[in-house]
């Protein structure tokens, strides 16, 4: 089982709610500029490991640029 | 004295800002000028234009159809703007972003100036603006950098003051850079 | 391991329209969209619904959500809901309000419309500003906020007192159901996507009116970075806006 | 249905509504309008539409959009204040494209003023009394069978064209009590069906909205274009108006409404006097009948408006035909100002003469 | 204060009105005149005046009324939809004779339309488009000085006449920066002390009563009567427009606001092409430069009008010079559809030479 | 024993003209006006009140009171009120309103007027029905009513329910002082005017909003005689309204 | 046929009803009528008029400037309408409650009908609007005294009936006294 | 000491809430017509031998038609 979030480069805005919703975390926000011009949110494959697919981060982004999979046993 | 500029970009770029600047340095100068922008619905993210009129005279319209000259800094205003430009007019084009060079025109004058990268060579992305700005003047005359920089004193509070001097720079290169290549 | 073996247990609804909205980084009007639609989704009633937009930053709701929209003057969102719903009494009919518009130049239409009971869903979205004509004094202002057109901060002596809308529409008798949430935390997040579907039973079961209140961020007007703006809703608006449901009339 | 009934011109008009399918009123009380509401209160029950005495004239204008927007025939109805009260809702209306019908029984104001007869909404009526510069359709019955026949065609003509429509009249007609003959309402052949409105008859994914705002572009000024070209299409083919012995009339009289039914006691006494007078009263005031005006003084008439009020009307006739002698005889409204057909004769006989 | 600013249109009609002795201000924001109410937030509490941000523009134009029943300089400011809801209560200021200044920044619509700027709210504004047959004094400045001058005329004819008064402005005007020379308001000396209204100067017994309802007979006829005399004295006295180069014209170009000062820059290509063309830019639209127009046109002129609208003000000047031959150019207002000099002049040439 | 031995204990308040009003036999109105006056009178304010009249029957209040007045649009008092007020602060200001006005299209009006505090005295007449109009439905129309345009009676499912306007605004911080009464017994009576002086009071006092509710009748769109019409206040109107005070921040 | 007539009295005396039934009883009989009512913001108490214009081709104005005919109830309609009745007309005049006998005016044909003292006589005094128009219908036959039976009915509601044969007695009363009054 | 009240038979409406309201029931309603038509309230004068001066007939008028007098001692 293992679990991991994918982040929509392009969707991102930048925010970085989801940094400080997830109770891992594992989110961080990058150093380079997205093509509309904002910061937006990465994982690291190494944090993705740690991911509990508990969708916190998620539920907390206004821009739906989150989606969340769990693994299936 | 009878000119006209437009400048556009995005939201962020500050070119509400020397759009203003440009304005108040014309009236310091005892001339009239107008500044109008463009806004939209939408504050952030979107396109910032505007026109400033200078004249000798009372400014009759504040809106242009082909403008006299045009200060483009990003892609999307070049599109939009720059078939606009009066024929025998100028053009200032931000090539740090913008690809195209405008050479399918050859009914005006062109400045092809790398704005981003000259600005984060004095010490700040968001000297961009100052720096076209200073190209601008340098080339047409319309005021002189050093009542942008009265006018940049009485437009920015007290508490951004000590910016003066990085934004004084900055006007400084634009205008260099400007002499330059039409010395060359 | 491959993504074969996983399910995604969280992606945008499909009420939900897949473009970039125009809302500003960390606004949550997008969030409050996103619990709207799993609502729709979660009953399945997403062609069936109609959407009154109402007039602030949420305006363009119909290129968001991929419902039918019916666009209302600034403040009239609840008038119009009653129109389409007397009309089509089966079709679920939800409005959506900024603060501006449902608690200032709406007051009359949102009040008259719980006291009908009429069978609507109203999202009212409080950010204790005007977001979208660019930070002006809402009823909901806090008492010291300031904003454009209270720069010494709200004098509650001669602006008025912050309104508390959910507590005034709990007193009328055709409320069926009047709560207060928050979307600063994945937890009242998850509150508040409850208290929607809540909000939208009731409507399907005919059991009334039904308001949801939520407390969210303007981080552009309140001159303040998103994750600072979303603090802002526990340290100051929470205190003055209590979180609960404050009528519940559909047992 | 063909009894001859002897009811009211609010009656009158809420039954020709209630005939035409309307199955939703919203509105709120005031005189000297108050009869609608309150028939349609006792009979839009028997046909299982809903009545509903909204909070306000804001909330029933908007009550009437939402209902528009879903595809229903809808109407409200008000008087003067009233109307004032609904012009953002009006043009929202006409922004939006929805149809529907709104009933001004006006009175006299400005302000709270009086109760009494008035015509002096015809501006805000014609030229737009709400923001942004659209129009609706203004229909002028003078009598009470008028009242009836009107609310059909308005009903029709909203929805062909997508264009709000006024039954603008006032308390002659609407207090007013005169025999009526009902009749069963025909749809016309080509009445669509309202694709463009929420009417649930959608696929998956087939959006729609009802709304007037354009952001994009140009796309405004195309919306605005289209709704002014809708305006000219109308202007030809909407037109409607009564002519009482044009044909010979040296002078034409021209009057609406209540002022008409005046007027054309007035023209008989003229002709009885041996004085060539005829009427040309305006039934649709937009689109207005300018042709007719055009046709009507060809050959040198003059013209002469009478109105109930300090002068509207006569400035659409006076830009219909601009190189012709226009004179006007308005009475200010209020209590105890309506004119008398004998008052009209006098004035009919001083242009004449003239 | 003659250090010369450089500040909004927006910001410059606020100054003025606080020049000129408001101290009240009640308004609720809309684009794009929240700068109005913005700057006053910040102004009037230094000056000890009252800003109130309303419920609702419904609510500002009553607490106005009550403000000036009150005897007191007092000011609202919106834009269309806005100045749509404020009709009622427009209609209740003239009906009761309450001066007050009014601003639209008007934008397009119809409906929610768009934020741009748009004269599509000339019919509703000198026409009335509140119910009952009434006018304002309507003025429309075409530059950022003209906002801050013409709010202190606001003040002084509104007093004088008892009417309120309305600027009439759009985005370009409002939003545009340009230089002000502010100046000290000096009250005209033929203004009264308003014992009409509720000052507190009264003796026992003496009531003042504030109001718009006439119901005795032939009350009401009179007080319109009253009314349209103030009108037309107006029409005789304050009359304002400007003319340029129209002495040898032979096509008199028309406009307000800001579609003149687009005209203007036209007006002086087209001479500079050789053209004779004149410009008469209407300043009160109401009451309207009639005058003016016969005085410029009688010698045979053409003349052109450009609005930013489907047409309005063209039928103002139609009425004025009815045998004149007038033509219009108008763009539907929107995002994008600013007109430009250049596109006026193409008509201006189109017309010259036809 | 002759006059001169006697003491006048009632009669006509002086801020009260002496005049006949158009009031239909049996209405309270009348009885109301004279409470007020009688208010005006004890504070001795009669020259410095502006009355603000609203439209409905009492329309006409300036040719009854005595004072400065203010006509209204329908609804707008508590506006216009205001907009007297910050002109005059220190002279009373007071709106008289009935249900259609107060309740139904002046909601926003009052609510917000409430919420800002503003220091102002509404007299609030509920007779449950539109008077001046001919009797149609109001907002404090009861269950069942019938009115000219609930015939049927008021159907509270798609009607509405009668709505409470003196419990509603004690919701509001703005509110100082909210009581509902009745004129339908000599001991009611005294018990209005005690609340409306009450109401006076906390206006000059400078305490903020102070609203009285009173519960009267309209003996024509009843359909009932005075007498009749009067007991139906006891009988249907005050189970409906309790009287009481609702709120009261004055101490 | 084209006949006007204006009722006047203060509100009670049941013009507005008479009204209504003379004009309904003139569509009966196939002809055309209009009743136009005056009413006022006062219900109670204040003045209650009505205009009935009635012709066999379609009615012009219902509103008269100098009626044909008009029934004066009380004093004050006296007062105000008397003057306005058309030369060569006819005045109805209430001699119960109005003093004036309206002799001033020679060119028009009058009747003084005391109409409370006969409503008295038949009865219930709410019954004078009723000899007051079997008076006038007699006078000028706009209509048959059946016709107006027949109108009654249709008027009065079902639960009313009971007091039709009062309300038909007071119409023949008024028309016999009107028959009498000229006769002699 | 004596009392009494004074009807004013013109302003009187006839809507007899005196009459309920008088705790000697000492208000009666004529059976003649006052000038505008109503029924006023009438009190006789060996009635208003009874009359105690306590207002209370005078709170319940809604059209302040009476007025009342207490006997000073
Ligand atoms: C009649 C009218 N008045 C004012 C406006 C301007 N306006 C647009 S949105 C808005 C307020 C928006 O605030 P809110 O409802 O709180 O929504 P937010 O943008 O904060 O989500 C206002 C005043 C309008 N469009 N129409
Ligand atoms: C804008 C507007 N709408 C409607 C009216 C008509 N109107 C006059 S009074 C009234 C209602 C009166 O009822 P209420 O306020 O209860 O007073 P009451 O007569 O019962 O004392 C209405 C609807 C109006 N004058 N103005
Ligand atoms: S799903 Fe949970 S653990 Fe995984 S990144 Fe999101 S918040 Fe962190
Ligand atoms: S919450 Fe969403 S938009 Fe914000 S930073 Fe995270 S992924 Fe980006
Ligand atoms: S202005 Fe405020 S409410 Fe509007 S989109 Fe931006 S953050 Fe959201
Ligand atoms: S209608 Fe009713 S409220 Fe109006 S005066 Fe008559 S009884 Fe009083
Ligand atoms: S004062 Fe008292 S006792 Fe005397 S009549 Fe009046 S109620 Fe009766
Ligand atoms: S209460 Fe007043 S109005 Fe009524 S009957 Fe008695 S005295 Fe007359
Ligand atoms: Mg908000
Ligand atoms: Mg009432």
């Amino acid at each position: 089982m293992a679990n991991k979030i994918v982040i929509d480069e392009l969707r991102c805005k930048g925010c970085a709610l989801c940094t400080v919703a997830c109770p891992q975390n594992l989110i961080k926000m990058s150093k380079e500029l997205n093509k509309q011009g904002f910061l937006p949110a990465v994982i690291s494959s190494a944090d993705l490991e740690r991911c509990t697919g508990c969708t916190l981060c998620a539920q907390m982004c206004p821009d739906v640029a989150i989606e969340v999979f769990k693994g299936v046993k | 004295m009878n000119h006209d500029v437009y400048m556009a970009g995005f939201g962020g770029q500050g070119i509400l800002l020397i759009g203003n600047l440009l304005a108040y340095a014309t009236i310091l100068e005892g001339n009239q000028a107008s500044y109008f922008p463009a806004y939209g619905v939408e504050k952030r993210g979107g396109a910032a234009t505007c026109t400033i009129v200078m004249s000798d005279k009372s400014v009759g319209s504040p809106v242009v159809g082909e403008p006299e000259a045009a200060l483009l800094l990003n892609p999307l205003s070049m599109e939009k703007y720059y078939s606009h430009v009066r024929s025998g007019g100028f053009a200032l084009i931000n090539s740090s972003l913008i690809d195209d060079d405008g050479s399918r025109r050859t009914d005006i004058k062109r400045l092809l100036i790398p704005a981003n990268e000259m600005a984060l060579a004095i010490g700040d992305s968001r000297l961009v603006n100052m720096i076209v700005l200073g190209a601008y003047v340098e080339y047409s005359k319309v005021v002189s950098v050093d009542s942008l920089k009265e006018a940049l004193k009485e437009v920015l509070p007290e508490r951004n003051h000590r910016f003066l001097p990085m934004n004084h720079q900055a006007l400084e290169a634009g205008a260099e850079f400007c002499r330059q290549a039409f010395a060359s | 391991m491959t993504t074969t073996e996983m399910k995604k247990v969280f992606s945008r609804p499909d009420s939900l329209k897949d473009v970039q909205t125009h809302y500003c980084p960390g606004c949550q009007h997008g969030t409050i969209h996103r619990l709207v639609a799993d609502a729709l989704d979660y009953f399945g009633i997403k062609d069936q619904t109609i959407g009154v937009a109402s007039v602030g930053c949420s305006v363009f709701l119909y290129g968001y959500f991929d419902i039918d929209v019916i666009e209302a003057p600034h403040g009239r969102a609840p008038a119009v809901a009653t129109g389409a719903k007397r009309v089509h009494p089966n079709r679920p009919v939800f409005t959506y309000q900024g603060d501006g518009d449902l608690a200032a130049i709406g007051t009359s239409e949102i009040i008259h419309t719980a006291n009908r009971g009429e069978k609507l869903t109203v999202i009212f979205v409080n950010n204790t500003t005007y977001g979208m004509t660019g930070g002006q004094m809402a009823p909901t202002s806090l008492p010291g906020q300031k904003t454009s057109t209270s720069p010494e901060g709200r004098d509650v002596n001669t602006d008025g007192y912050p309104i508390r809308m959910a507590e005034l529409l709990s007193g009328l008798e055709g409320t069926a159901y009047s709560v207060r949430v928050a979307v600063d935390t994945p937890k009242h997040v998850l509150q508040a996507g409850k208290a929607i579907r809540k909000a939208f039973k009731t409507q399907l079961d005919g059991q009334g009116f039904a308001f949801v209140e939520v407390l969210a961020t303007c981080p552009t007007n309140w001159g303040m970075d998103p994750l600072k703006a979303n603090e802002r809703i526990a340290e100051e608006m929470i205190p003055c806006f209590p979180l609960g449901v404050y009528k519940d009339a559909t047992e | 249905m063909t009894k001859r009934l002897f009811v009211k011109g609010n009656e009158a008009v809420a039954m020709g509504a209630l005939e035409a399918g309307c199955r939703y009123y919203f509105g709120y009380p005031i005189t000297p309008q108050s009869d609608i509401p309150e028939y349609i209160s006792r009979e839009m029950p028997k046909l299982g539409g809903q009545f509903i005495q909204a909070e306000s004239e804001v909330a029933s204008i908007n009550m009437l959009l939402g209902a528009s927007a879903s595809g229903a025939r809808a109407m409200t109805s008000s008087s003067s204040p009233g109307i004032s009260l609904k012009q953002e809702g009006i043009s929202y209306m006409a922004g939006s494209e929805c149809p529907g019908l709104i009933v001004n029984i006006c009175r006299s104001g400005p302000g709270l003023g009086g109760i009494d007869a008035s015509q002096a909404d015809y501006f805000q009526s014609v030229k737009g009394g709400g923001h942004g510069g659209y129009h609706i359709i203004v229909l002028a019955p003078d009598s009470v069978q008028e009242m009836y026949d009107m609310a059909m065609l308005a009903f029709d003509l909203s929805d062909r064209y997508r264009v709000p429509a006024m039954i603008l009249a006032d308390a002659v007609i609407g207090q007013m009590k005169e025999g009526l003959t009902p009749h069963s309402y025909v749809a016309p052949d080509d009445l669509e069906v309202k694709d463009w409105a929420l009417i649930g008859d959608g696929k998956a994914g087939e959006q729609k909205v009802v709304k007037s705002l354009y952001l994009g572009d140009g796309e405004l000024e195309a919306h605005n274009n289209h709704l002014h070209a809708k305006y000219a299409v109308m202007q030809v083919k909407e037109v409607r108006y009564e002519g009482v012995e044009l044909d010979d009339a040296e002078l034409v009289v021209t009057a609406y409404g209540s002022t008409a039914r005046i007027a054309k006691t007035a023209v008989r006494l003229a002709r009885e006097q041996g004085m060539k007078v005829g009427l040309l009263r305006p039934i649709t005031l937009f689109p207005f009948p300018k042709a007719a005006f055009k046709e009507h003084t060809s050959a040198g008439q003059k013209v002469l408006c009478f109105e109930l009020n300090n002068g509207q009307m006569v400035e659409d006739v006076r830009l219909s035909v601009p190189r012709t002698d226009v004179s006007f005889y308005g009475r200010a409204p209020g209590a105890g100002s309506l004119p008398t057909p004998e008052e009209f004769l006098d004035q009919i006989r001083t242009h004449y003469e003239a």
